[in-house]
């Protein structure tokens, strides 16, 4: 190991970067600036590459460093050390690379906004603290770094806004990955209670951890409250259902932002933990099917509320929401490697999305609302051709790499032992939804008539009149996500990825899982396939490819072909009862019928009554419902001394009661 | 020879009166002597147990409650003084300027 | 004899204390419970605690009831004002301190100690020996005290002060 | 007779009330119009020596017992000294330039803060009832001059009139308690009671009353809930660098008679109420601090919901070691974070200390960015965010309550610091957020306050990453708390 390329500059110099940027970068001119961030980030990504090819040319299941010991108390101890196997070495070159790609993006893109220092400091923030996260070796140095990506997010999404949404943006996701650390919190508390380490090396790896050791049916009770605690914690981070009401908020941020936080990085902490304790949550069962069932219902719900939005910015969260409910589905089924493997995927075609759309918004000045643009291939080709391509990624087209992610899971979610024909189908409805949105996104953004304000007659405000192209700075990034959208699926191809993770993932032993499940699990987890279950498998992809087109093909016939369409079928019965009476061709027919009331009611029921009045409206209910209490107790404070005196005088009587009768009993 | 709980009930009785007075009383003053009757009381106990455990320690503690009695009295007078010249009252319900 | 002079002087101490509670002119109270703290003295000496007696005489009746006098006189502290009462005191604050007081007293009736009772001077606790406590065992708290003391003077310096800096 | 060990047992409050007494002398001496900055400094280098004084006093040839048993020197107690200490320091260093710009400017409280530091060290160190009780008195007495310093301002009279006058009605409370428990045990030492309520197989029901009151008094002084009402007022009128002081120092000091009575004197009937007072102060502070506009007032609920942590910290202490060094180490936490957040409050307070509402923060991120970044930091400690001393002292606290089993009470505790995150975080998004109200730069940052900041924004920082050095030393008290 060169001593040039420790591993520890991974997550260093990033920080660095933060520093130099944020305690001088006031005086730094804004190229300055931008080179330090620039030059922390791409290091910090060479000496990533350079960790991973020793990784992989070591053969060793997992590299670990110490670098000092952090808590000391009695026998439970804490060490501050990197830990680098398959897994955490692909969620570091996603951060590292993707991350740095953004940092390029991000020079051009925030040129014009005030705070540019401050913009790159908390950006290499979030970096070190995301890096932290990925590559601790240990649960507690892991919560580090994801309460410190939820402070850097937190600080992006609302230091640049001086308006109210964007603060309550930040609070509300604060304030909700609270709920969701709290879980994690009190798992761990409970790991360190049963096992005394929070070490991956002793808790998870080792063969004779105590973790490992336990007998299936005796660690279900502890293991699946961890597994669900820890679930409600990936939860809040990975938005999914119920926590998932700030990521659509939070949106509020800058774009580059919700590139890289909300899309590419942070939100995946929660699948990244996850697949992390794979070895919890595969010796507690029920932790894994509630893994799999709110992964699959977020990756469902996510998608209709996708439907019937209009700012180009909410579509992809709500995409992202429904893509990691996709990964959580895949983790759920144990499928671990396809989670990751898609994790890697969305995280290129994601963020090539949102820095295409951010594109897009630089380019008509500001605009998000998908209804007042239009026609903009002819004006910005480079945005339109490298978003089509991550478009025909997500939705799952071959040989684009969504489809091969996507195709995994739900192969794995109908093959594997811990899967089932609903998650599948379910998968299948949600995919030909992900398709259908966003080729709606394309063909509004993109196709028809510019719908914007048209050129200024008067001549002035040329800037935001006309769309125009980005700058080549901008476009860079876009183009080399678009290359990794097409390519980063093909490691999959041959199942290739399938294996990959395979060092990671803990297997129940046979005799363990035999005596959980009956002799279905027998084989392992991992390896659903077999020579008769490949034709299955073919038939499965072409479904999926075919329901793909399916999506698009409706798209492009409501919104290219007829668009005057989705107006009146968003108008609801009434835009119904015109339809049936302008005697339409039957296959519109069948659209209306079909489609029209699935449009409404993800419209009506599930965005504005449950998304907007039920989730988002619990929160808020819960903090009217304690600011209330704290109504009555500031009451209690009447400022009158004898008032204070009643109640240690009761207070008193009432400790001397209890200790009494505690006493003689 | 009488019970020792006689004194003790006494001295229980002028706690419980001293705790009454700051309770029920208006007056600044009259509060802080209420407190005196309490501290008064308590010191009745001391020397009632040390009579019955036959040590001098509980004749100690007196002293020294004493001395803390007198320099509580001395703050807090001018204490009382000092919230007298800001707020012109003695009576302490209207001294609720800090409140909610 | 004992059991009279108990009845007595716990009787005036009783009265006292429960006069400091009706009076409704502050100077009232003090001379109440100049009372309270004269018949305690002697209550003291039926205890034997002759040192202790004497200290209160002298410390307690004598210097801190001047005290407390003479800031009423300077205040002009008059007749109690009867303002608006104060609900938590009477809601939690006297159920409280009864339930307490029930409790307490019978907890102090369960008190039986293996010697029935206490003759008039049982202990013999004469200045010289509680001195030689004082300065041996209790050195550090005696010596302690003075800054106690010290904070006393400091601050009532500082607080009564006139002037404007 | 007291041997020369005995007195290097007390020399840092020997140094402390020299010190003190030496300030008291100088003061009459100054002319009215001098400045008394120079008494300040003198002062803070009083508060060094006493520091450098308990360092030497750590020696292990000075552990043990002094003056007949009356006060104990061990881990424990130097711990508390130091945190005690290291708090006066920096309230004296943050005062330096506060009492001129208020118009208070006196020796006396450079003196009084000294002296009140004395009882504070001592109720760390003492383990015998009447001098615990002396000192908690000097304490409390100095705290109460010292919340009315501000005399001309009704608000700062009112405070320490609530504060004393509640304060001597519950320390009547924990007298009586210390009355019946030297009638039940026959003894005023710690050690002689614990031994008693240890080994009698009858316990009387007069020691049940007379722990049950001690508790009251010192529930009281700790601010943890039924007896927390006074907190709110008096922080809201009181100085604002007194406010640092005291709602640290003589907690942590009261905390320390704390945890020696309890643990003690332990006895199962213990866990039942300070399990309640635990999920009371919590939920009271959290909710309390909500709705409030006024920044001292929030911080003053906040401060009774940690008074609510710790609480969980004793509530865990059937595990000993593990309760005991969580209390200690979370006592040093708070003490940091609250101290630096207080003394930025100070900074901002304004003349008359005008600037308190939370209002009075919009913008401060544009304003000073330093002063807010700071703040910043110090309200995350608070909510207990990584890195910080408040996350790790929370963390350790619940660690130890769940592994003594205590899964109710870490729950609650967990979503109350939770909820808890909602009202520092209203702050940091006024500052952050928010327009300024004035475009005129915050005060500027002195010297001493700057020096104050430092030293609280360090120790936080410190005790958040590398708190092992800390860790250790807390779990070596427990070990040698038991044996005389």
């Amino acid at each position: 190991m060169t001593p040039l390329f420790q591993p520890w500059l991974i997550p260093i110099l990033p920080l660095l970067g933060a520093l130099i940027n944020g305690l001088f970068g006031k005086r730094f001119s804004k190229a300055a600036v931008a080179v330090v961030a620039l030059t922390a980030t791409a290091l910090s990504f060479v000496v990533a590459c350079v960790q991973a090819a020793i990784l992989l040319q070591s053969g060793h299941p997992a590299l670990e460093q110490y670098y000092g010991t952090w808590i000391q108390a009695g026998d439970f101890s804490v060490n501050f050390g990197i830990y680098l196997d398959h897994l955490s070495m692909i969620m570091m070159l996603v951060v590292t690379g993707v991350g740095f790609l953004i940092h390029i993006y991000s020079v051009a893109y925030m040129e014009h906004e005030g705070g540019y220092y401050r913009f790159f400091s908390y950006l290499n923030f979030f970096m070190f603290f995301m890096l932290v996260l990925v590559l601790a070796n240990n649960y507690l140095l892991m919560f580090v770094g994801w309460e410190g990506v939820g402070l850097a997010s937190y600080l992006l999404i609302g230091f640049f806004f001086l308006k109210d949404s964007a603060a309550n943006a930040g609070k509300k996701a604060f304030i909700t990955n609270r709920v969701g650390d709290f879980g994690f919190l009190i798992a761990l508390f409970l790991l360190i209670q049963h096992f005394g380490t929070l070490h991956y090396g002793a808790l998870l790896v080792v063969r004779d951890s105590a973790l490992l050791q336990m007998p299936v049916e005796t660690s279900a009770g502890v293991l699946t409250a961890i597994g669900l605690l820890m679930l409600v914690g990936a939860c809040g981070k990975s938005a999914q259902i119920p926590l998932y009401v700030w990521l659509p908020d939070a949106m509020e941020g800058p774009t580059p932002v919700s590139a890289l936080i909300h899309a590419a990085t942070m939100v995946t902490a929660g699948v990244y933990m996850v697949c992390r304790s794979n070895a919890i949550f595969s010796r507690a069962p029920i932790a894994l099917l509630a893994v799999a069932i709110i992964g699959t219902l977020t990756s469902f719900f996510a998608a209709t509320i996708g439907i019937t939005q209009t700012d180009i910015k909410r579509v992809l969260a709500y995409s992202t929401v429904s893509q990691l409910g996709y990964m959580f589905m895949a983790a759920g089924v144990a499928a671990y490697s396809a989670s990751v493997f898609h994790l890697m995927t969305h995280a290129f075609f994601k963020a090539l999305l949102f820095l295409g759309a951010g594109s897009v918004i630089h380019g008509v000045g500001g605009e998000q609302d998908m209804r007042k643009m239009g026609g903009l291939r002819k004006y910005m080709p480079w945005t339109f051709w490298t978003m089509l391509i991550a478009t025909l990624a997500i939705a799952g087209i071959p040989p684009f790499a969504g489809f091969f992610s996507k195709d995994e899971i739900l192969w794995q979610a109908f093959s594997s032992p811990h899967g089932s024909k609903i998650f599948w189908a379910v998968g299948l409805v949600t995919a030909f939804m992900t398709s259908f949105y966003m080729f709606r996104l394309i063909f509004l953004t993109f196709t028809g008539e510019y719908r914007g304000a048209k050129p200024d007659a008067h001549g002035h405000d040329d800037h935001h009149g006309t769309p125009h192209e980005s700058p080549w700075l901008m476009l860079a990034p876009l183009v080399l996500l678009g290359v990794l959208s097409v390519v980063g699926g093909w490691v999959g191809i041959g199942n290739r990825f399938e294996h990959f993770l395979d060092p990671v993932i803990q297997k129940v032993s046979v005799e363990q899982s035999a005596a959980q499940n009956g002799e279905a699990a027998a084989t392992p987890v991992s390896e659903g396939e077999g020579t008769e279950s490949k034709s299955t498998e073919n038939l499965l992809m072409a479904i999926s490819v075919l329901v793909a087109l399916g999506g698009l093909g409706l798209a492009w016939f409501l919104y290219v072909k007829r668009p005057e369409l989705p107006e009146q079928i968003a108008a609801g019965a009434g835009g119904l009862y015109r339809l049936v009476l302008n005697k339409y061709w039957i296959d519109e027919l069948y659209a209306a019928v079909l489609i029209g009331p699935l449009i409404a009611f993800s419209r009506v029921v599930l965005w504005q009554t449950v998304d907007q009045k039920v989730v988002d409206g619990t929160v808020n209910e819960a903090a009217v419902a304690a600011r209330d209490v704290s109504a009555v107790i500031r009451q209690q404070q009447s400022g009158l001394i004898r008032s204070y005196a009643g109640w240690v005088a009761a207070g008193a009587a009432a400790v001397v009661a209890y200790m009494v009768w505690m006493g003689t009993r | 020879m009488i019970p020792i709980s006689y004194y003790l009930l006494l001295s229980a009785f002028l706690f419980a009166c001293g705790v009454t007075g700051f309770l029920i009383k208006r007056n600044i003053i009259t509060l802080f002597m209420s407190i005196e009757l309490m501290l008064n009381g308590v010191n009745l106990s001391f020397i009632a147990f040390a009579t019955r455990l036959q040590t001098l320690d509980g004749h100690i503690f007196v002293f020294f409650v004493m001395v803390v009695a007198a320099a509580e009295a001395a703050v807090g007078l001018a204490i009382i003084i000092s919230v007298y010249r800001t707020r012109e009252t003695l009576n302490v319900d209207r001294v609720n300027l800090l409140k909610l | 004899m004992h059991l009279f002079l108990f009845l007595l002087f716990g009787g005036i101490c009783a009265g006292g204390a429960v006069n400091l509670l009706i009076q409704r002119k502050t100077i009232n109270s003090a001379l109440s419970l100049i009372v309270v703290m004269g018949s305690l003295a002697l209550i003291y000496l039926l205890l034997g605690a002759e040192f202790v007696a004497v200290v209160q005489v002298i410390i307690y009746a004598g210097a801190i009831m001047v005290l407390y006098i003479f800031v009423i006189m300077l205040l002009n502290a008059g007749e109690e004002e009867q303002a608006k009462g104060s609900n938590v005191a009477k809601i939690f604050g006297i159920p409280g301190l009864f339930a307490g007081g029930i409790i307490g007293i019978w907890v102090l009736l369960q008190h039986r100690p293996a010697e029935q009772g206490v003759k008039i001077g049982a202990l013999y606790g004469p200045a010289d020996q509680v001195g030689w406590m004082l300065f041996n065992k209790y050195l550090l708290a005696f010596e302690v005290t003075s800054i106690l003391v010290l904070i006393a003077i400091m601050g009532a310096v500082v607080l009564a002060r006139r002037g404007n800096n | 007779m007291p041997t020369a060990t005995d007195y290097i047992r007390i020399l840092p409050e020997i140094v402390l009330s020299v010190w003190g007494m030496i300030i008291m002398f100088i003061e009459p001496i100054l002319p009215a119009g001098r400045s008394r900055k120079g008494l300040g400094i003198f002062a803070a280098v009083g508060a060094i020596a006493a520091i450098a004084a308990t360092i030497y006093q750590a020696r292990p040839e000075f552990a043990g017992s002094g003056f007949n048993g009356m006060l104990r020197v061990d881990h424990f107690s130097v711990f508390f000294h130091l945190v005690v200490l290291l708090v006066t320091l920096a309230t004296i260093l943050m005062s330096l330039d506060y009492l001129p710009f208020q118009k208070i400017d006196r020796g006396e409280y450079y003196a009084l803060i000294l002296l009140g530091a004395v009882g504070m060290c001592l109720m760390s160190s003492a383990v015998e009832l009447v001098l615990i009780f002396i000192a908690l008195e000097i304490s409390s007495i100095s705290s109460y001059i010292l919340a009315g310093f501000r005399r001309h301002a009704a608000e700062s009279a009112e405070s320490s009139l609530k504060y004393f006058l509640l304060g001597s009605f519950a320390t009547a409370f924990f007298l009586y308690g210390v009355a019946l428990l030297y009638g039940a045990t026959g003894s005023t030492n710690v050690f002689d009671i614990a031994r008693t309520l240890g080994t009698s197989p009858h316990i009387e029901p007069l020691a049940y009353v007379a722990v049950a009151l001690i508790f009251t008094g010192l529930g009281f002084k700790v601010a943890c809930a039924p007896f927390h009402v006074w907190t709110p007022d008096v922080y809201e009128g009181a100085p604002s660098p007194v406010v640092a002081f005291m709602s640290t120092a003589p907690k942590a000091a009261s905390f320390a008679v704390l945890i020696r009575l309890v643990i003690d004197t332990a006895s199962p009937h213990w866990f039942w109420v300070i399990w309640t007072a635990a999920v009371l102060s919590m939920c009271v502070g959290n909710l309390g601090a909500i709705l409030q506009s006024n920044v001292k007032r929030m911080l003053a609920y906040s401060s009774i919901a940690h008074a609510g942590y710790l609480m969980v910290a004793f509530a865990s202490a059937s595990n000993r070691e593990l309760g005991i060094s969580a209390a200690m180490f979370y006592s040093a936490a708070y003490a940091a974070m609250n101290v630096g957040a207080f003394a930025i409050i100070t900074q901002m307070a304004g003349a008359g200390e005008r600037y308190s509402q939370i209002d009075d923060y919009s913008g401060l991120g544009k304003r000073s960015p330093v002063l807010a970044a700071a703040l910043t930091f110090f309200l995350l400690s608070l909510i207990g965010i990584p890195i910080t001393g408040g996350f790790f002292a929370k963390f350790y606290v619940f660690s130890a309550a769940l592994r003594t089993h205590l899964i109710w009470l870490t729950v609650i505790g967990v979503a109350n610091s939770g909820m808890g995150s909602y009202y520092y975080l209203r702050l940091i998004v006024r500052m952050y957020m928010f327009e300024p109200r004035t475009e005129e730069p915050a005060p500027r940052v002195r010297l001493g306050m700057g020096l104050a900041i430092s030293i609280c924004l360090i120790a936080t920082l410190w005790l958040g990453v590398l708190p092992n050095v800390v860790l250790h030393y807390t779990q070596g008290a427990p070990t040698i708390f038991f044996t005389r």
